[in-house]
């Protein structure tokens, strides 16, 4: 069957709910409306509306109850409705959902889900294009997870929803509309384990969510204009990181750049380029490079595509490190 | 703005024995009186202002909505329905008075003289807040919901501060009442006695959300009483009675009492904004009901009747209207991008190293994209 | 939990004419009732319990700020003068009810049961909560002002939906009651009809800052109108009354008919923390007062004069809050710091690969430190 | 004249306030106590409740108001009570503080200060210790500063009040009893620039805020008890980052560590590890490592100190990078 991602992370909530009665689905729009992408299509009228429904305008409030009721013995799944409508919840979950596990001295587990659509790409104003991850993987006690296909996103959310921590689940927007033909229920690799998309030899690419298809598409054309083999690597989880895989791939290679949407500065991709650095040091041939949005605010829809990296700004950074 | 220190708290005192236990009782529908008739002083010269300025804000909403359609804008959020709520609470304020509009304000933020053009940018992609807030002291329109009511609370303190006797109007909406945001502007200004203004159109949705799971209270208006400053609970289909309502506040903020939460209960006759469907959550015969309650319809009813109007001045504000949407196509249909490079001019107030390394590279690839 | 779509909301329609307005006012006040006497149901036997929790309580507060002058715990939030607020308040509770108690709430969650030197761990840095939260049905003593109370909503909220009868109470200050979780926590439960009870022990001050600067309502109990849930104002110094207000609302959470708001009116007889110095905000005057209704004293003598107690009761009492004072001397002096390495292994439920590594380096420090 | 680092911020604070009436002074407890930490202890009594005042407990309120009042020319400079008390401010300075320059197309600029106690090492209870900077650092139009000394508390609060950008301002609570000789006001580099503490040549600490004394006791170890002569750098502006400082110390020694007691994943560290990295690539003898606290949620008091870098911590690091 050919899904969308938005159709598998439907799938993946919908079959959640069918196994097990503790989950629950809630935040604002995703009872009735279904959520503003879609999301959440149909599950408040197969699972009624104790199961899913809708919340007032309060992400504090949908984060913090989710606490109480996964401290209650539920697996809730909400939704920010957009990434910079998910900061209103940070006090909660930077000082609660993270931290509660190692508060109570391993007592107290929470298994619960925050969805966050993320990314830009989509022509939206102001607010609505964040990628806040930078913020949540460097929190301790939080997982992190970014899909960049739709088997991925429907594997990876039925997993999290399973999981017995927290999970930071960033879908990237964009690639709601992407098409993968699947057999549902897919088996992929569990949390916290990246995965080579595309083998190769001249350069690792690595990279999540959103630039998943950016990156292989910059693969394909490097084979196709310039003969380069990249080898692509799907971060998947971004905490915990499984550098295990990065690693092998970059001493491999001996040249790796990394790519997000986010601005670079402190952002997720200094993480990989610094623990790169150190761990493949003495088998790089060129430093380990960052593609990246920009330093600045996200901008506006006219100009947004000159901010968001593509095929042609990784192919330029791989032509740099061809040239250390 | 001087507060002064208390002695705690005091409150019931009782120790009636070992049986018997006293205490007080909030009624559960909090306090909210009987409409009541107010005069208000309008001209008949106000009067037709106000007609205009509504009809011509109806007119830029369905051009805006068609440019929409027609791909010169993203998407943008209807005000029609709301335009007595928010034309009649504008026209409240003096011309140094600071209006913080929602993306929801569009024609509120219109009819305080802002220029349609700007105004749209942030639906037309072409900047995030396309017009000068100094120039019309009015705030970008403004997405995170309830925010913007801090920002009003904290410039309204200022002008206390300072002196000034200006006045800060914000407008928000029923779900964003719902945000811990509009709690910490309803306390904050009274606690400050801040000169605000605050402004919720319930509109009866919040996206698809109805009023009724937003909140349990009967009125968003008792949300004063539990932070001890007014509140008013009025039609905001009824721009005079918007007007009368919003005047009283605008005038006790002036006068240095302090901030007043204005309901104006109204209904949004539109979707959400053009990426909205709203036959997933609500029926037509609803939104019908509404159409018949339409506020520039009624207004304009009353003031045939009242002969404060006559067709010429009608057909005179449509002209107006045409002339308004002629621009608003003119001008929004293949509006330049802008230069790219402006995105790192206005992080700072000086572009930092990086931020100049980041800008060459930009350089290097606009370059690359004019050769191939 | 199920909970209807309605209508839109409907409010004041009128449209009177061109000069006359019409709109409804909140009454300033809110809609406070006097205090009315309410029977309350306590056996002689429940009574003795009452005080008896109260004054043990009172001797692990004296006991904790002794230890924090000795150095064994690292500070320590008195609760002196507030024992019937809190007391009274989980008297209330059921077996598998809920607490969600903040750093104010030690002898409120010491008198629900849970082991004094576990409760006590936040304070002597051993760990950040010391207890099983499952064993007791108490979250952990909470920092974050506010930030609890949406916690107790979730769980109440959860207890619904799985169709268990039982309660969650969330106490929080007169401070935190400003913080927007507090509004959002009010809101969220009124709308899903959560088996809630929130008890705010107005104790007058905020730190420093006295309630007068914390908001401009009369009471705190009024921001129950504001979101259409019952509301209590409750003399916080009277633990039959704070015991009888919060038994009904505990009743009525149990019975299905939602959450409610008590204020417990009382004060802080000590600094806010051993790190605090009163001197800087307010009078020994103001002190002396309320040490006149110190809410321990004032219950004992009225048990005596109903004869509920003799000096026997009183005697036993006293030697069980020595026995339970040397209990807190004897593991909270020179407790062991723990296992430094221990704080790898609750950050996940499985450590991470980086963990390990990060836990090696410290495995190797601490090698280090015992050779030389 | 000896002042302890709360006591230059207090005069800081003061002095800012005597030269300039549009500063104003606000925040929990700051008024009529002076702060819990005394840092503005004095400042109601002198200037009056208008220009020194109380809050409620609302930090989302603190921060939104201000950026009412610089929008309106004032120049408010507001208190977070401590780091952990922050993140309820979090969605107004990530979606408006930072972005409202940007978001006015360059119109409104925000003179505002939002000054944080932070860090660990003084055993506080949770969330009183918590090291937030990376969140700041990588959210494009902030301005970071912390101070590693009381002259640098003294000048760069001076100079983040005059400053025409918001400035989140991150006091090192720890070293608030740290004293040093000054005559006021003392003269220092302006934001934006870094500074070497001390000369050295065989590694380089970069370091800021709390570690600065750490390094530098590092470095008198180091020199002592193993001849090495470490150059200690201290970042004093996180956002901008004075890269030059540090690439030029860095190529000088061959050898560069970065030390902060945030935990270590996606934290400052990585964005100068990364960064050097690429700058520094060919003049690097080995990797640049990091030196920081561990991922995990900051521990209680009594074993605060193994989660905190001190100088073994530094000397063992320094040993390694001249293994390479
Ligand atoms: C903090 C935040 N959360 C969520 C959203 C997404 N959102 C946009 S509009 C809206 C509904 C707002 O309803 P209301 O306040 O009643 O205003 P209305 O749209 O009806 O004018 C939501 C949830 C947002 N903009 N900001
Ligand atoms: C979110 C947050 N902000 C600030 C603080 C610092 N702080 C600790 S207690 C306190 C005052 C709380 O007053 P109140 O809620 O009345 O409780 P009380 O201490 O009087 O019991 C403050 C401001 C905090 N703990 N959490
Ligand atoms: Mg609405
Ligand atoms: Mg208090």
């Amino acid at each position: 069957m050919e899904l969308t991602m938005a159709g598998a992370l439907n799938a993946a909530l919908r079959d959640s709910m069918r196994d097990d009665d503790s989950v629950v689905v809630y935040g604002e729009d995703v009872g009735r409306l279904g959520g503003v992408f879609r999301v959440t299509d149909g599950l408040q009228a197969e699972m009624g509306t104790d199961r899913c429904f809708d919340t007032p305008v309060a992400e504090a409030g949908i984060a913090g109850t989710a606490l109480g009721m996964a401290l209650y013995g539920l697996r809730p799944v909400v939704e920010m409705q957009f990434d910079g409508f998910s900061y209103p919840a940070l006090n909660q979950v930077i000082s609660h959902v993270a931290k509660y596990r190692n508060r109570t001295r391993g007592r107290v587990g929470l298994p619960l889900v925050i969805r966050i659509p993320y990314g830009g790409g989509i022509g939206a104003v102001e607010h609505h294009s964040e990628s806040p991850e930078a913020y949540y993987a460097h929190t301790a006690g939080l997982t992190v997870v970014s899909p960049g296909t739709p088997a991925d996103a429907y594997a990876l959310l039925r997993a999290s929803i399973a999981f017995d921590d927290p999970v930071i689940f960033l879908e990237p927007k964009r690639r709601y509309w992407l098409k993968e033909e699947l057999d549902l229920p897919v088996a992929a690799p569990p949390i916290g384990e990246a995965i080579v998309r595309r083998e190769g030899t001249t350069a690792t690419v690595i990279a999540y969510g959103p630039m998943v298809t950016t990156a292989l598409e910059a693969a394909t054309r490097a084979s196709d204009e310039q003969g380069w083999e990249l080898e692509v690597v799907d971060v998947r989880t971004l905490s915990p990181l499984d550098m295990g895989t990065l690693v092998a791939s970059a001493t491999k290679t001996g040249r790796a750049l990394v790519v997000h949407e986010a601005a670079r500065f402190v952002g997720y991709g200094a993480e990989i380029a610094a623990e790169l650095s150190e761990r493949a040091f003495g088998y790089l041939a060129a430093p380990v490079l960052r593609v990246t949005g920009f330093d600045v605010p996200y901008p506006s829809a006219k100009i947004e595509r000159h901010f968001l990296p593509d095929a042609d700004r990784i192919l330029d950074a791989v032509g740099r490190l061809l040239e250390y | 703005m001087s507060v002064e220190v208390s002695s705690a708290a005091s409150g019931p005192s009782s120790f009636p024995g070992l049986s018997q236990a006293a205490w007080q009782d909030v009624a559960a529908e909090g306090a909210l009186g009987a409409a009541t008739p107010h005069d208000v002083d309008l001209s008949a010269e106000q009067l037709r202002s106000l007609y205009r300025l509504m009809a011509l804000s109806r007119r830029v909403d369905r051009q805006a909505i068609n440019l929409t359609r027609q791909g010169a804008l993203g998407v943008f959020a209807s005000s029609q329905g709301q335009e007595a709520a928010q034309v009649g609470a504008v026209f409240a304020l003096e011309a140094d008075d600071w209006l913080f509009p929602t993306y929801r304000e569009t024609v509120g933020t219109f009819a305080r003289g802002v220029d349609v053009v700007e105004l749209l940018a942030l639906f037309s992609g072409s900047w995030h807040c396309g017009f000068d807030p100094y120039k019309y002291r009015v705030a970008p329109l403004t997405t995170p919901l309830a925010t913007q009511a801090l920002h009003a609370v904290g410039l309204a303190m200022a002008a206390r501060i300072k002196h000034d006797p200006i006045v800060a109007l914000t407008f928000f909406g029923d779900g964003a009442a719902s945000e811990g945001d509009a709690h910490e502007a309803l306390n904050m200004a009274g606690v400050y006695g801040a000169p605000v203004v605050f402004v919720v159109q319930n509109n009866g949705y919040a996206i698809s959300v109805p009023y009724r799971l937003q909140t349990k209270a009967s009125s968003i208006a008792l949300r004063a009483a539990g932070v001890g400053i007014p509140g008013i609970r009025v039609d905001g289909n009824d721009v005079v009675s918007v007007y009368g309502a919003v005047k009283t506040a605008v005038d006790r903020a002036r006068r240095g009492d302090g901030p007043t939460l204005v309901e104006a209960v109204t209904y949004r006759l539109e979707a959400h904004t053009t990426a909205d469907d709203t036959s997933r959550y609500r029926s037509d015969d609803e939104a019908t009901e509404w159409r018949g309650r339409d506020p520039v319809e009624r207004f304009l009813r009353v003031l045939r009747e009242g002969g404060v109007v006559d067709d010429a001045f009608v057909a005179e504000v449509e002209a107006e209207g045409e002339a308004t949407a002629a621009r608003m196509r003119d001008f929004l249909f293949d509006a330049p991008a802008g230069d790219p490079r402006e995105m790192f001019d206005h992080v700072y107030a000086a572009r930092t190293p990086q931020l100049d390394i980041e800008r060459a590279l930009l350089e290097q690839e606009l370059r690359a994209a004019e050769e191939s």
